[in-house]
């Protein structure tokens, strides 16, 4: 399965958008959270970021979902084509819809697409 | 020529460490321009990060200066925090990876556009975006020049650590298109970007190892 | 200044949301979390919904930011025509625009078309 | 026409009484069917609403069946908290605000079918989108034909909760286009809808009211 880590400078709000994710998608694709700098500042942690790819790859491909900024800036950092791919996304929306078709067992590509599509889902 | 012709690994430690003596002088002022158009942290990000950089030359003492500059871009990146971590550590270690020995002003000033462009593909920005491209791009359009004039090393960092300073200065009236800054649009106007006062500390760093 | 809800089926993901919002807009925006069911279970709850908006509100209108399904269907039912509005806009992203266009002063109407444009926004 | 020509504030009760029972004798099973295609707590949100909406009938006991409705709409929109909520509780307000003294079938078939549209209004859910509509406007429907055969009330509701239990089986086949089921995609296909089950009973507790 496709993992999926999600990327935000605040490490509460990565760690809570993955519960919600989870709750979303169900316990079934690998979800893990990157939040905030290695010392508990907002901001972002390669060592977290890469300690979380860690976590989630089953060798399938693993989805980046950075919130802004220096999230964005850090995982492009980690980027590996076909492997490791940054999502431009919105940060909640794209890694449920990330996280639901990851769950289906689906591809690198497709799981990406899903995430690219929460940008036109209307929620009203 | 000036009669150093040559930079080895010492002017190198030397240019972070200067660098490092500056921005921990300038912390509160980086993070005041920060408070303005961003979120308060760069002075600190930045302290933290070249504090870290100096340990870890000071742990592992470099043989060259390509390790001087790999060392501190890894460290800049992983340290910092801020979106100028992943920045200035792509600089260096761009220019880390395009350097070759020995280092001449022509061979740094090359290596050091390379780091710049390494800069403008990573954060997508452009000179006049309002970031730290403004005080760099310039800077490095200075040594080519004095590469190209034959300027010595010493007036060529002079020139560089002025450029940056004036692209510095010239961000203040621009409306941020990169970066936290953008968010607050035209807001963004009237306000020094923190990056590129940084960016301008880290060229006058230089032009202080050229002795 | 037009005030802001931020509605999400998690009380966490609600409160470091409007915490990261606030990190980027500043303190002059009032921004409020309306997260969970008012038992602490994931969900929504109009009463918590209806107190959030009552904090912000400094006449000038509030815009209700919610992540999905029952947080959109029960920000519905507060809307108020030109006071009181629902923003479909990508949670955290189109959070930040309007918090920080609010900061400015912007009317209502500037407001949220600030969180629609965080829509098409690009990270990268 | 059945003996029972027009239902008083006790029939409203009793339908809301029953329609708790049965959710609360159903809870896990609707929980497990929201399991499937949802977040596994539509047993529990429902099963609470109801039972505020029985301890608030109780503390203020209604005089009319617009009270009864309006009182059950406002709890369930306050107490659920899961979509089923606010959709519900607006099925029963806007019913509350259609109907008209004394209640014969045809005004309870046509403030049923104002709070149905306001359902569809809110959720935005037509037909076919596997939710408690597809369950619901069958209800109407059935409703509608009775009123237009002259079927007594009791016949009437007992084919209301025959078309709302078709309804809900017919969403199985359906891939889900709105709530929470439709991030799913093809995975909501095969699995019973939990707000149509849920619907089903409420009409099953109708049909049990109309002795
Ligand atoms: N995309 C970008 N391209 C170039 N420079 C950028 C970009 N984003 C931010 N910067 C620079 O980084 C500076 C902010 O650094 P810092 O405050 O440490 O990071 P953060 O914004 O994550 O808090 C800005 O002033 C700007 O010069
Ligand atoms: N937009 C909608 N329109 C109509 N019905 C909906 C809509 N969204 C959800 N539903 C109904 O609500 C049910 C789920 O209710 P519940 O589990 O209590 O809420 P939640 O999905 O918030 O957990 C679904 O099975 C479906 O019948
Ligand atoms: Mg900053
Ligand atoms: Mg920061
Ligand atoms: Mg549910
Ligand atoms: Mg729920």
């Amino acid at each position: 399965m496709v993992g999926l880590v999600l990327v935000s400078h605040s490490a509460g709000l990565a760690t809570e958008a993955v519960a919600l994710v989870l709750g979303i998608a169900g316990r079934d694709p690998p979800v893990a959270a990157a939040g905030g700098t290695d010392d508990g500042r907002l901001g972002t942690s390669l060592d977290l970021i890469e300690a979380a790819v860690r976590a989630v790859d089953q060798g399938d491909g693993v989805v980046l979902v950075p919130d802004l900024g220096s999230s964005v800036l850090t995982c492009r950092l980690v980027e590996e084509p076909g492997r490791v791919v940054v999502a431009d996304v919105p940060f909640v929306e794209g890694a449920i819809a990330a996280a639901v078709t990851a769950g289906t067992g689906a591809s690198l590509a497709d799981v990406l697409a899903a995430a690219e599509e929460a940008r036109a889902f209307r929620k009203l | 020529m000036d009669t150093m012709d040559t930079l080895d690994t010492a002017c190198f430690v030397a240019w972070f460490e200067e660098a490092a003596r500056l921005v921990r002088r300038d912390r509160d002022r980086l993070t005041e321009l920060d408070a303005a158009i961003g979120d308060a942290d760069h002075g600190t990000n930045l302290d933290r990060g070249l504090t870290e950089v100096i340990k870890a030359l000071a742990e592992s003492p470099p043989d060259t200066p390509v390790q001087v500059l790999t060392s501190a871009g890894a460290t800049l990146i992983r340290r910092v925090g801020g979106a100028s971590g992943p920045l200035y550590g792509s600089v260096f270690r761009q220019m880390g990876k395009a350097l070759r020995a020995p280092v001449t002003l022509a061979g740094f000033s090359a290596a050091f556009e390379e780091g710049v462009v390494a800069l403008e593909r990573l954060g997508k920005a452009a000179l006049g975006d309002k970031t730290m491209v403004d005080a760099l791009a310039p800077a490095s359009r200075a040594l080519a020049l004095a590469v190209r004039d034959g300027v010595g090393v010493r007036e060529a960092f002079e020139q560089a650590a002025r450029a940056a300073a004036e692209g510095a200065q010239a961000t203040i009236p621009l409306q941020a298109r990169k970066g936290r800054a953008s968010y607050l649009g035209e807001r963004s106007i009237g306000h020094e970007d923190p990056g590129a006062a940084s960016a301008a500390l880290f060229m006058a760093a230089l032009a202080t190892v050229a002795v």
